[in-house]
């Protein structure tokens, strides 16, 4: 069960966190493992903290919930602030460089990169900073491949913008190697 | 703090409301409570019902009796608030999907009866709590979550379709035309009998996103461009009048009322005593 | 909270209930609204005829001419 | 001075007649056989006494109406038959999770469907229960008799009141449209138990709040100078909804509590020759007429049978049917449907006797000699 | 050449795919939370096979028009969740009367009333077999994937047209909302079944009419030239309805027969190490999920566990469970719910073994965890 | 044997019906059976759909393709067998409580589909079936057995909600008027779309009984008296009019039906394949 | 059956179907019909003229014009 | 058990046997005893065969329907033909003289005599039927003494009426006495 690596997406309501979960979990699938996605609901989600999950394993996946995360990734304060606890001790949490980290965040390792910032100057669109997240949580944790990520990303988005997407995702990756 | 309407009608600490950004419902509800203030109603008796949408949490945040219902069956709980009460002002806010899908039955009941209740509709013409399905209301040929390939329902004229069931007060207003409809709620509520106001709404969220009507002040413009006073209709030509909709007073007549032909039965009991 | 209140002569904005969707700001017949960081701001108070428009149609109840004062 | 009146009278004018003098001055429904006389009559009386009455468009419109006579501050009825139940269990969760006092009448005919409209049934005794989605509390009652009616009828309201909950009377065709003679008590005679209301002003009211060592709210009603606010979504005890998990299990908790930790209370029964018996018919509503018939042809001839008569069928007298089962060699239970109560008894006896179903959906009756067979079947 | 589509694919999207497959060309319906994608995708996915959508006035009508688009000869289906499951009640005791093959999916969310709407729940299990008014036959089968929701929809309408019955899917606001890896199959390897059309002459067909040693009878759609008539009164071989009791206790017997007698072919379910286990836990739908992640943690540390996930809640599989009971020292019920199918496995457990339940009803679905720890206290 | 249109029509093995001596069910049913032959319409490609009622028991007696459903909601039915098999010819005989009571917001809702179902209300202004019970369109201050004190409802006029709601054509008969209502319906089977034709009934054994109106006979005494053809009413002065109603044609308009549509959605994926 | 069914003319009544309502009576414009132990009787078919008023009328199909041979 | 008795009116619609049932039922009751009555429902009863049925005891009254009856009152031909054999076979079976009495019937006692006869010619109104029988019943089996039961038919009956009903129950005594 140690197989799995589960991923929680938060941010507010129109950031494409669900999206984001989703091409996560294809590209796990396109790779030949499992993958299930899940979110919240509801009309609170319209105003408040919005979050997508992800569990990606090698092998069967019951509990298909979140319960403590490997990863969090959090594009809000208030989105933080609410699941910053939700992370196991030895997970890793990334955040966009804007927010103000809680002080008694547990975590192996905290990665603070200008998640949104990178999406509005260098990509020119704020829409993609789900984009832009997911390549640094790929370069950080390897947990899919760059090629499936690629490929599931190029599935998912609209026709037209997959050059920006793939700009997007190469300046995720470089947020971490350039950290 | 807030404005000294918001304060003395709403239960500001239920504030913000859970309405999307430029959702027109809070405009909508602002003209009912302002309704409320103009006449000087006395809070303790006036009742808000209304069933269930995006438009039904409107009672949640208005500092009334509030009944917050099952979905369509606003009037029908309403009909009985009143009947067991008529000293109360019976209020139902409801959406196109509340009032026309599930609860038409009931709201051309209740128009029947002529029982002294004012439905104020806040039509968004589309189902917004869910999602962005089609509504009773939603033109032809326009796009909903389940109108994938453009909807092939003719829309109710609710107004029309309320006074045809027997509602002797009808009217339609909008959220661009707010102060308008205050006035018409204001009438809708002294009238006694039955009355409907329609409250073109607007929802940038679903019905805004799926048929590319742009932004909610894009929404608010279409609204003011496209709503003509029935005043104003009657004298301009028909060409002038095509794609766009009335608002304004469409019926306004005195018939029995429902509570009282009930109260003068019981009555002819206690004479008898 | 009294700090998320921008009151200038009688138009008073409430920040935290505006949604910014520029209802208000589009509508004012004298151009004295503007958004910034998503949310209304007066951009010049000296044109405001306190029409009321800005109010009326705002889906927040943010904007708002007076407004009661009995509160702390 | 004390006046009874001594009548015939039919049990659907009973149950009427009953809820009038427990304190109904509201009906809302809509007309359906057998249960159509309560609806008539209740036009009839309720002017008289100040009350109103009105047909609405359907059933749903009927509960609908019921339950806001009742947020009014009237206490409210509605009744029905098989359809028309299925209809309005929606609005029947609503007033569970809004707690609001209602009495709904279902006088049973034949099912599934439209089935046999004039026939009498027991078919609607596990929808009592389970009929709307979701978890929630619900009393039913089940009288035998036109008197039982009456009786139950105004138990029926005073549960209401007390536990703020819906409460269906689950008669039959037979109990509803039979005339029997009654003997109505004098209004001094009879125990009335009226909402609690609030004693504190309003700005402290908060409608779902429970005192401490209590588990049902008090209650203002809409117009008395209380503004508060209803709503079927899980809510906190200040009526507004909440999306928190403690409070949804607090509430939900609190509503299955207030029935359960009162059973004392709402429990009745009656137990017939049970003391020594080695096999025990249970039964209930008309039925347990003919098992009472059967109990005492059978004692005639020496065996040792006992009737068991649930008035109250949910909550489930469980823990008296599991002392029976202990005691007996088999429970015979006898309704008019094709196995629903039994399950309950099946359950609850643990393996302890027999249990087996005499069962009939037929639109006809059991007799008593069915019954007087079928224990000697079992003996 | 078989084709098997590896994709991510939503709960209620399989739910659409498997009808689709299996041959659904009506969806009749109304949205509602957390059910809309169903009907959303139908609308969308339909008119490319040449099927019909309609988004009817309520759940009432949308029932309605299911049954009616069924009559008219097309495998038909309708989705909701608890607030139009109660809508739908009394309807799908007609479609069961009447024999009418139709699926009717709910997507179980928090309840009672509007509850927790997009909260998943498991609370209306009970309702699925009993909400609608009288005795009557139901099937209820309950997923735990999204590639089972797939495989259950198949199934559904399978046994709908076999059967000649409504079938209701019970699956809940998880398995319907979350994305899963599902391969489809290639339709070749799609087992479809078609409801039998009559061989007979119109003249000869009588709509009631079964064959000896058979209970389900042929049915012809309107305007095949077979001119029949369909009601909700209970009714004889021919269609017409009939006061006759022998006619009544024919049909109904027939009707509940034609499950029972068929147990084999309906009933199904998972058993995971239950050969060796003390403890069994009885779990469904998402919960199920839970309870395998359990087991395993529990094996792992040697403990004697098993699961039991039967996919066919109604009819219940007694007979297993009963089995089971006399097998282990202890079967805990894991549910979302203040304890429903916990009182299937307690009545038909008959005191073999004792049997506990792990529910909540809150809103939040139950952990492995929780689980663990049950196990561990029942020890 | 009988007489050839009933032979034709009718499953005469089911007669004598279980309607009253003298009840108006029986007239209207054998006007729908009239309009069907004289438009000779194909017996396996008609489907007669009821609700619960007297009225909905007419579908027991007609040799077509029959359901009796559930209590007010025949056309919910009707509208799922038309859009399943558009080729049928489906018509909805129910009753006033059937369909403009319990089934209003079916009625409505058909009617603003305009989807090609012909509706024929059999108005016998009172609940039969469960013994006389005020309807939708018991006049105002008659009598029902739940109307003991006298009714303090308005009726329905139920064409013209149908009309306000969407229904294309809409039109008035009686039992008396037999002939010319077997027109009507003929004309509204002929309508592509939804037709709504109210049939005044008769009931003797309640509302007769219960607003002593006498015997059968004065019923349809009655009718002759007090029906007015619109053709004709619209050359008579207003006074001539009181106390009498309309029969006749209301509306007859084109607009597109809804399994049309519905099938050019269809055809756009057939096409593209 | 049949002997239940008397015919004159083109007139033919099936008694059986009758249940003595009066219509067909009461609305025969040349008063051709009556009444007798509850059912309907033909006191004079030289009147009729085949006008088909009853038939019309009659709620239980109890009397015809013509009718169909095509039974035994 | 064996104090009870037994009866069922049977005929057709109009004839008012619910009401001489519900009179029979309640001068037991004025009698100081104890009454059941109930009767047949439904659509089928506005054609067809009508009954309604009383049980009368001095005891109370478990099983409310009447299975054999000990007294069966037959005022149509399809009535008597249908109800016959529900009769005890030491039951008495009361018809109006116009009935053909099927041959197997078994029965203590039968009484045929001119019921519909006596209220047509000698109270001029079809109608009491119903009384004229009550008057039959009560004259042949004592089953309610005549004081009570001319009590309970004046309550039932409309006003204007009574000296009519009377004589129509006077009616029904002799035509036993003289029988
Ligand atoms: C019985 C029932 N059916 C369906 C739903 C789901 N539902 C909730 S709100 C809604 C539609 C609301 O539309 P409308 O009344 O127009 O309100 P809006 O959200 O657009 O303001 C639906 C279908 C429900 N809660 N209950
Ligand atoms: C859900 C439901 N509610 C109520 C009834 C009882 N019921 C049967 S028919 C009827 C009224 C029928 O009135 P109408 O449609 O006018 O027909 P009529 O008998 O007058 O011809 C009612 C209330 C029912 N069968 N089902
Ligand atoms: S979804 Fe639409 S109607 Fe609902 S709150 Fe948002 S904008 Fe308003
Ligand atoms: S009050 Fe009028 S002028 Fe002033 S800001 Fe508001 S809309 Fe503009
Ligand atoms: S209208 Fe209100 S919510 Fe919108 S931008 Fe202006 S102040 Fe903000
Ligand atoms: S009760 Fe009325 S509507 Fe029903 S059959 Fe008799 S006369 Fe006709
Ligand atoms: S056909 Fe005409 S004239 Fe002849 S009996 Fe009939 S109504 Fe009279
Ligand atoms: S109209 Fe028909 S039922 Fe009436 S009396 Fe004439 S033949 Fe008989
Ligand atoms: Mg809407
Ligand atoms: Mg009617």
């Amino acid at each position: 069960m140690a197989v799995q690596t589960e991923i929680r997406l938060t941010g507010s309501g129109g950031q494409g966190l669900i999206l984001a979960g989703i091409i996560l979990a294809e590209s796990a699938i396109l790779q030949g493992g499992n993958a299930v996605q899940s979110q919240s609901y509801g009309p609170e989600a319209r105003g408040g903290a919005s979050k997508a999950e992800v569990i990606i394993s090698e092998e069967e996946i019951d509990f298909p919930k979140v319960d403590k995360a490997d990863i969090l990734l959090s594009l809000t304060q208030i989105a933080l602030d609410k699941y910053a606890d939700s992370l196991k001790e030895d997970g890793i949490l990334v955040v966009d460089s804007e927010l103000d980290i809680p002080e008694d965040v547990k975590a192996s390792k905290i990665v603070a990169v200008p998640i949104l910032k990178t999406a509005i100057e260098k990509i020119g669109k704020a829409m993609v900073a789900n984009i832009v997240a997911l390549g640094v949580i790929q370069e950080l944790t390897n947990v899919v491949s760059k090629e499936y990520l690629e490929k599931a990303v190029l599935n998912r988005v609209p026709k037209g913008t997959e050059e920006l997407n793939k700009k997007a995702l190469q300046e995720g990756y470089n947020l971490v190697k350039d950290a | 703090m807030a404005s000294k309407l918001i304060k003395d009608y709403f239960r500001t600490d239920k504030l913000p409301h859970i309405w999307c950004p430029g959702c027109g419902h809070g405009i909508l509800m602002r003209s009912v409570a302002q309704a409320i203030d103009n006449l000087g109603l006395d809070k303790d008796k006036v009742c808000i019902v209304s069933g269930i949408g995006c438009s039904s949490r409107a009672p949640g945040y208005m500092d009334f009796n509030t009944l917050h219902t099952t979905h369509g069956r606003a009037l029908a709980f309403a009909t009985g608030v009143k009947l067991a009460r008529p000293e109360l002002e019976v209020i139902v806010v409801t959406g196109d999907g509340d009032c026309a899908a599930i609860g038409g039955n009931h709201l051309i009941h209740a128009a029947r009866r002529n029982i002294n209740i004012t439905t104020v509709v806040f039509n968004n013409n589309i189902y917004g709590m869910t999602g962005g399905q089609y509504s009773p209301t939603t033109p032809t040929n326009e796009f909903g979550t389940t109108a994938p390939y453009g909807n092939i329902d003719k829309p109710f004229d609710i107004p029309a379709l309320a006074g045809a069931a027997g509602a002797t007060y009808t009217a339609r207003g909008t959220a661009y035309h707010a102060k308008q409809l205050t006035k018409l709620v204001e009438k809708g509520i002294k009238n006694k009998g039955f009355s409907l106001i329609e409250g073109i709404s607007i929802c940038p969220t679903y019905y805004g996103r799926k048929n590319k009507k742009g932004s909610a002040v894009d929404m608010m413009n279409w609204l003011k461009d496209n709503a003509v006073d029935i005043k104003v209709a009657e004298k301009l030509p028909k060409e002038k009048l095509e794609g766009k909709f009335l608002i304004g007073e469409f019926k306004n007549t005195t018939e029995p009322e429902y509570t009282e032909e009930y109260m003068k039965i019981i009555e002819r009991f206690q004479k008898e005593r | 909270m009294s700090k998320a209140i921008e009151k200038k002569a009688n138009l008073q904005i409430k920040r935290d209930l505006c949604k910014g969707c520029k209802i208000c700001v589009q509508f004012c017949p004298k151009d004295v609204l503007t958004m910034e960081g998503g949310k209304v701001k007066i951009k010049d108070i000296e044109k405001c005829i306190e029409c009321g428009l800005c109010e009326l149609r705002c889906p927040d109840y943010a904007i708002f001419l007076g407004g009661s004062e009995d509160e702390e | 001075m004390k006046s009874r009146k001594v009548k015939l009278m039919q049990g659907n004018e009973a149950c009427v007649e009953g809820a009038i003098a427990a304190g109904m001055r509201f009906y809302g429904g809509y007309p359906i056989t057998p249960s159509t006389e309560i609806a008539e009559i209740s036009a009839v009386k309720l002017p008289a006494v100040g009350g109103k009455f009105i047909q609405m468009e359907d059933e749903i419109g009927g509960i609908a109406a019921a339950i806001g006579g009742s947020l009014a501050g009237l206490k409210s009825m509605t009744a029905t038959s098989g359809p028309g139940f299925s209809l309005k269990q929606e609005n029947l969760g609503y007033a569970a999770i809004a707690e609001i006092p209602l009495v709904v009448v279902n006088v049973q005919r034949g099912g599934p469907s439209t089935g046999l409209p004039t026939a009498p049934a027991q078919g609607d005794v596990m929808q009592a229960k389970w009929g709307t989605h979701g978890d929630h509390p619900i009393i039913a009652l089940s009288p035998s008799s036109v008197r039982e009616t009456f009786d139950v009828t105004v138990r029926a309201f005073n549960l209401a009141e007390k536990y703020r909950t819906p409460v269906v009377i689950l008669t039959d065709e037979v109990v509803g449209h039979m005339r029997e003679k009654i003997e109505i008590p004098d209004p001094s005679e009879i125990e009335i138990i009226d909402r609690k209301k609030p004693e504190v002003d309003p700005e402290n009211y908060l409608p779902y709040e429970v005192k401490d060592g209590e588990l049902v709210p008090p209650m203002a009603a809409f117009g008395d100078g209380y503004r508060f606010h209803v709503t079927g979504l899980t809510h906190d005890e200040t009526g507004f909804p909440s999306n928190s998990s403690e409070i949804a299990e607090a509430l939900l908790n609190r509503l299955m509590n207030k029935i359960n930790a009162n059973l004392d209370d709402i429990l009745d029964y009656e137990e017939f020759m049970c003391d020594d018996a080695e096999i025990v018919v249970f039964s209930y509503g008309s039925t347990a007429r003919s098992a009472k018939s059967a109990v005492k042809k059978l004692r005639e001839e020496g065996i040792k049978v006992g009737l068991f008569r649930p008035i109250t069928i949910w909550p489930f007298p469980e823990e008296k049917v599991y002392e029976l089962s202990k005691k007996v060699k088999s429970i015979i239970v006898a309704e008019m449907n094709l196995g629903q109560l039994v399950l309950e008894v099946e359950r609850v006896s643990k393996g302890n006797c027999k249990v087996s179903h005499l069962g009939k959906a037929n639109g006809e009756v059991i007799t008593p000699n069915e019954i007087v067979s079928r224990v000697k079947e079992v003996l």
